[in-house]
């Protein structure tokens, strides 16, 4: 029944364009399917929404895959790969090592803390050798423009807005730093129920995904536009947005769920999770990466 | 001011009337003025481009062009429509049961640890509980809004009630009237004032709370809006999702004290 | 005969801020017979009000009881009226609404209640002022519309707590004898509180004179004029001679 | 009940009095059962299985883990030090304001549409802002909980003020009073008890708001400590934050009633 | 020389809820000189309250003007002391406190405020209630605060409405007589509104009698009795014809 096809996407580029794409291009037709889109600010809502019944499947980002680590959804898939997310600091500071002592404001649970995290680690420093500050994202962008903190770990596009007023800011390190080995992917994921009850449906959704996933890579400008008009966003933000990721046609991601890819990623981000001590005992990605249903579609 | 209240005589050089500045026109002139001068305050430290806010100009633009596009109507529409179901809806029950803690002991026992515990704890914080047992249509939205208009306003309706003068209580007592009709025809007029202090909290409060619901799996909305453009820091866009919010509630209270100008016409006010 | 009220050993105390208790009424004993007109008279502050308060439902006594046809108060009623002290007029309700309240309650039918209404507010003279609100009125106007209320549920006992207090004097002389025509036509019991001595003989059968400190029965003057009382007999020397009797016992009790 | 108000005399069987249970520990009796209940039905939803929600057990045996880690005393303390900060200098800059609206319509011309305004602002929004002009430490996370507790307070005071009897004002005029002292000893008095009410909803404000202002920056505190757990989704800790909150508002409650208890004795409350 | 308190042409309309507007004092012209005692009777609602308010500056004239000492009243002053018709005590302040309340504010020193206040709560008989609050107060003594209060600063003139009202005939005799004795020692000003006709004649030089309809002047009745006024005055020949005078002149204006 098309009332299970229960969508969660968050209103950017990356999480957006598959559902722009999908409409524009009458995706969801060939599969006799009828969405029901609905937008969230943040993954976490998604996965509670799911929790409650209310949504069958979304779209996250890397800070909320402990989610599904923890059992409340399944991964049905990769969907792209971040390359905005950046350790940012006032224009005097040289490198990580300088960051001792310094106040580094960040959103946490994010993946903003987790560059952040990987950068100081990469550079031996410890969290304790700096002050974090936690704080929300607007809030970073308002105080490390007015100089109240010294670095941030944060990401595109909010960094273009920090930019205008600090136009000297440092980017000390970024995704692309520890690309290939850890990726920051954005995946799309399912109830546990929809997963274990109706397979069909949701490799139908993984089969029309795949397809605007391709149209994506093949057509990025053409996909910006029609973003921005499902968004009623701005169109220069969400191109930079665009640019910004690393987009991969849906062959490249069946070769990386077979190769076994994708769950070194979510291991990756297991151990992550470890350390950071948010989730002391994650489910090996077997259990909750449905990867024979992507490779299956 | 109200027909009515000119009624009252003038005092001549002193207390309030002696200040006052005539009719209802005038302070609507005064309410003009402030208006004014802020947004020349505002244009001022703007223009300076410290803060890195947007100035005034550049939010009307934006104004203009979300008007335009006919995107704020649909959200001003969608979020008066949240605030007004539960506003109402939490002031309709708010003064019920302000009443029966005001009335009955118990009541007020059993009911007070709750309302007092409820009040301290961000909307934000009951949201995935909502989620949990609502679901993510209007329903747990509302809730929310709900809440945060019955709390505030339970807490005036019981002081209201535990203030009337005993004196008209007793009045009507000895004129036969049982528990319902002092409720209906002595409380609830008596205490009119305070419940009217708790609705206006009560319409500041809901209005506040918009936003954390609209967190809530909207698709339109004011704080949607204002939530979506934080994605991009898109500040004109936040401050015309403010401003279109702080007009709405100013509108709405304007009703409201009109409603109580002529609920409590009857008061020697000073 | 069962007294229609009857104050049996009624004592009222109040806790004074920081002080010890302090005696308001000390074993207040009382018949007031069915039909009967007894008025009040003491000094400020002797607790006549507390005495009628506690008839009326509105205080416990302390101890003893007070037993309204034989059976004991135990909350106020509409079969007695009031007439407070201090008017307690529902300052949003206009003249008319306050005197059709009571007739509201007994489920009146409105056209029914709004004649009964204009004619109390015609009989207190503010048929000019049926729909205005208390705020708008004087003191003896507000006074005269509190009566209207009582008077209009047609209590079969009328506590009243010096009722014409604020009334220029000919309003006054109208209402005494109103109140004096009902009474003996609908055969009404009233309690009647004055520190008007004039008034307290003219109206009662019996005046009740009590004393302060503690607050208590002093004397129970019974008058016996006969009913109806008019204008004259004001005027006649068993008038003047029971006038000075009330007076003397409240202003010289140790000599009565 | 304070001991003034043991010297109003009992009225029998009816309004009120005759529903009263008795004394003050009658009331916490009442307060407890309501207490215990509200934590059995909590139990039994929990134990129940569906909602996912952690048991009074579980979250007891966190408070008792963050108790003992003296973390939860030290959120506390940090949590309360802002709330109160926040929340008495909100109350005190209230009160003048409130005041010099009702009495001065100039200034009511020109704050109301201001405090209106901002009412409505839902305080998240307005910390950036906060952030830039104050900084990153203690002053914009009072100055948020100022802001909650001022414009609710506000209101309260304004409408006490604008319904003090005429006729105590006169009195005191015909006494020779100017305007400073018919502030301090007539209108301040007399409006006590609405200031009370917004003193109340100011602090549920307050406490609700702790939570948003400690998202600035904020290194230790109950809100600061519910947002970290809200990350790794561990419910008994935001529970325990939650409950902490709440607790310490009931106290904080409980002795402004007594104050107003004490303040409000001269009343003839019903 | 100037009088003391002067009406003049004094008009005063009220808006009735709905209705055209109300004239509850029609061109009011009275002088009262300096030193003068004037009392004012007329039918309830007659605009004496209205007129009272008035030279106390609590309401404003529709037209017309009041000078005290020739000059324009715009605002009360502590020189006009009012008694309400209402008491409007402090609710929150104990007797003494409100006694106290007008000395505080001349800055006068705690225990010179506090002697004086205790003096004038004696005086009405209050001495043991000086810690009470008003709520706990029988209406005859809540009257009897206000009275205090407004001696105790010590105004050059007296604007009391009703002030004995609520009094037993004993306490009112004590103070009426107080009154006079106070008002010839110390040359004040009185302007005393009162329902008593006894009363009215007891204390006046001259009883303003007002009629209403528009409330309006009607008569100024000299009352040609000497100071000091004793109790046998009461009883002669001539204050029973003052006393029928002025009665009838409320009462059946068209004759007078
Ligand atoms: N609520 C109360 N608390 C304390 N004392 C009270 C209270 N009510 C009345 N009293 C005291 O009880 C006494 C009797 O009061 P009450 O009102 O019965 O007098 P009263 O005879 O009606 O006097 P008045 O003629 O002045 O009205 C007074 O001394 C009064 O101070
Ligand atoms: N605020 C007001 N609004 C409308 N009408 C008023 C107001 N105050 C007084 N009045 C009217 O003015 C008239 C005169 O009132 P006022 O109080 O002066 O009478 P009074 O002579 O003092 O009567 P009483 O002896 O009953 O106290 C009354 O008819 C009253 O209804
Ligand atoms: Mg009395
Ligand atoms: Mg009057």
């Amino acid at each position: 029944a098309s009332g299970d096809l229960t969508i969660g996407y968050i209103a950017d580029f990356p999480n957006a364009s598959v559902f722009a794409i999908a409409e524009d291009q009458k995706l969801w037709d060939a599969e006799g399917l009828k969405p029901d889109l609905k937008v969230f600010t943040n993954g976490p809502i998604q996965i509670q929404a799911m929790g409650a019944g209310s949504l069958n499947f979304g779209t996250i980002g890397p800070g909320a895959l402990w989610l599904p680590a923890s059992g409340r959804a399944k991964v049905i898939g990769v969907n792209d790969i971040g390359f905005s997310d950046r350790i940012i600091a006032q224009p005097e500071i040289g490198s990580i090592a300088d960051l001792k002592g310094k106040k580094i404001g960040v959103p946490q649970g994010t993946s903003g803390d987790m560059i952040l995290r990987l950068g100081l680690a990469k550079a031996g420093l410890k969290l304790s050798d700096v002050q974090i500050v936690p704080m929300d994202p607007s809030t970073v962008v308002a105080a490390f423009s007015s100089k109240q903190i010294d670095a941030a770990g944060l990401w595109y596009p909010l960094i273009d807005v920090i930019k205008a007023r600090v136009p000297n800011l440092k980017e000390l390190i970024g995704n692309k730093d520890f690309y290939p080995d850890t990726s920051f992917i954005n995946t799309y994921v399912a109830r546990n129920e929809i997963v274990a009850q109706d397979p069909k449906l949701v490799t139908s959704f993984i089969r029309v995904m795949k397809k605007a996933m391709d149209y994506r890579v093949a057509n990025i400008d053409r996909s910006v536009e029609l973003t921005a008009k499902f968004l009623n966003a701005p169109l220069q933000a969400t191109s930079n947005v665009a640019h910004s990721r690393k987009m991969l046609t849906s062959k490249e991601l069946e070769g990386f769920a077979k190769d076994g890819t994708v769950d070194k990623w979510l291991t990756q981000f297991n151990t992550m999770f470890k350390e950071f001590g948010m989730l002391p005992n994650p489910l090996p990605p077997a259990q909750y990466n449905a990867n024979d249903l992507f490779i299956q579609a | 001011m109200s027909s009515t209240d000119s009624a009252a005589p003038p005092r001549p050089g002193g207390f309030l009337t002696g200040r006052l500045l005539g009719s209802g026109s005038a302070m609507l002139g005064i309410n003009i003025v402030a208006v004014v001068l802020g947004i020349a305050i505002w244009a001022a430290i703007t223009s300076l481009g410290v803060v890195g806010l947007p100035g005034p100009m550049e939010v009307l633009r934006k104004g203009v062009e979300l008007a335009g596009s006919a995107l704020l109507l649909s959200d001003a529409l969608a979020s008066l429509g949240r605030v007004l179901s539960g506003f109402l809806l939490g002031i309709a029950v708010a003064i019920p049961v302000g009443f029966l803690m005001g009335w009955y002991r118990i009541a007020r026992g059993l009911i007070e640890p709750y309302v007092q515990f409820f009040r301290t704890i961000p909307p934000l914080a009951i949201i995935p509980l909502a989620i949990v047992t609502m679901g993510i249509g209007e329903t747990p939205k509302i809730f929310v809004i709900f809440l945060a208009a019955f709390l505030t306003s339970v807490v005036a309706t019981y002081q209201g009630v535990i203030t009337v003068d005993r004196t008209l209580v007793n009045a009507a007592r000895v004129l036969g009237a049982k528990d319902m009709t002092i409720f209906r025809r002595v409380v609830i007029p008596a205490s009119t004032p305070f419940i009217m202090v708790g609705v206006r909290i009560g319409l500041g409060s809901s209005w506040a709370t918009v936003v954390a619901a609209e967190l809530i799996a909207a698709q339109s909305g004011l704080g949607f809006r204002m939530q979506q453009a934080q994605l991009y820091y898109d500040l004109p866009t936040i401050f015309v999702s403010l401003i279109a919010i702080g007009i709405l509630g100013l509108l709405m209270d304007r009703i409201i004290i009109a409603i109580d100008r002529a609920l409590t016409s009857w008061q020697e006010k000073a | 005969m069962i007294p229609k009220i009857s104050f049996q050993d009624v004592s009222r105390s109040f806790e004074l801020a920081g002080q010890k208790s302090f005696l308001a009424l000390d074993k207040l004993s009382l018949d007031i017979e069915d039909g009967e007109f007894v008025t009040v008279v003491g000094p400020s502050g002797c607790g006549k009000s507390t005495a009628m308060n506690i008839a009326a439902g509105l205080i416990t006594p302390s101890s003893g009881s007070v037993l309204v046809d034989g059976a004991e108060v135990t909350g106020p009623g509409p079969e007695r009226g009031v007439i407070f002290q201090q008017y307690a007029l529902f300052p949003w309700l206009t003249v008319r609404q306050n005197v059709e309240f009571g007739l509201q309650i007994t489920g009146m039918p409105r056209a029914k209640r709004r004649e009964i209404a204009d004619r109390f507010i015609q009989l207190v003279g503010l048929g000019d002022f049926a729909n205005s609100l208390p705020k708008t009125l004087s003191g003896g106007m507000k006074q005269r519309c509190a009566i209207a209320r009582a008077y209009a549920v047609n209590p079969k006992i009328l506590l009243m707590d010096e009722p014409f207090g604020a009334l220029d004097a000919l309003t006054r002389v109208q209402l005494q004898d109103q109140l004096l025509q009902t009474w003996s036509q609908e055969r009404r019991t009233v309690m009647f509180i004055t520190h008007d001595v004039d008034e307290a003989v003219y109206l009662a059968s019996r005046v009740i004179v009590m004393a302060s400190r503690p607050g208590r029965l002093h004397r129970i003057i019974p008058v016996d004029l006969p009913y109806p009382r008019t204008e004259e007999m004001r005027l006649s020397p068993e008038f003047a001679a029971l006038r000075n009797e009330v007076w003397r016992s409240v202003y010289h009790p140790a000599e009565h």
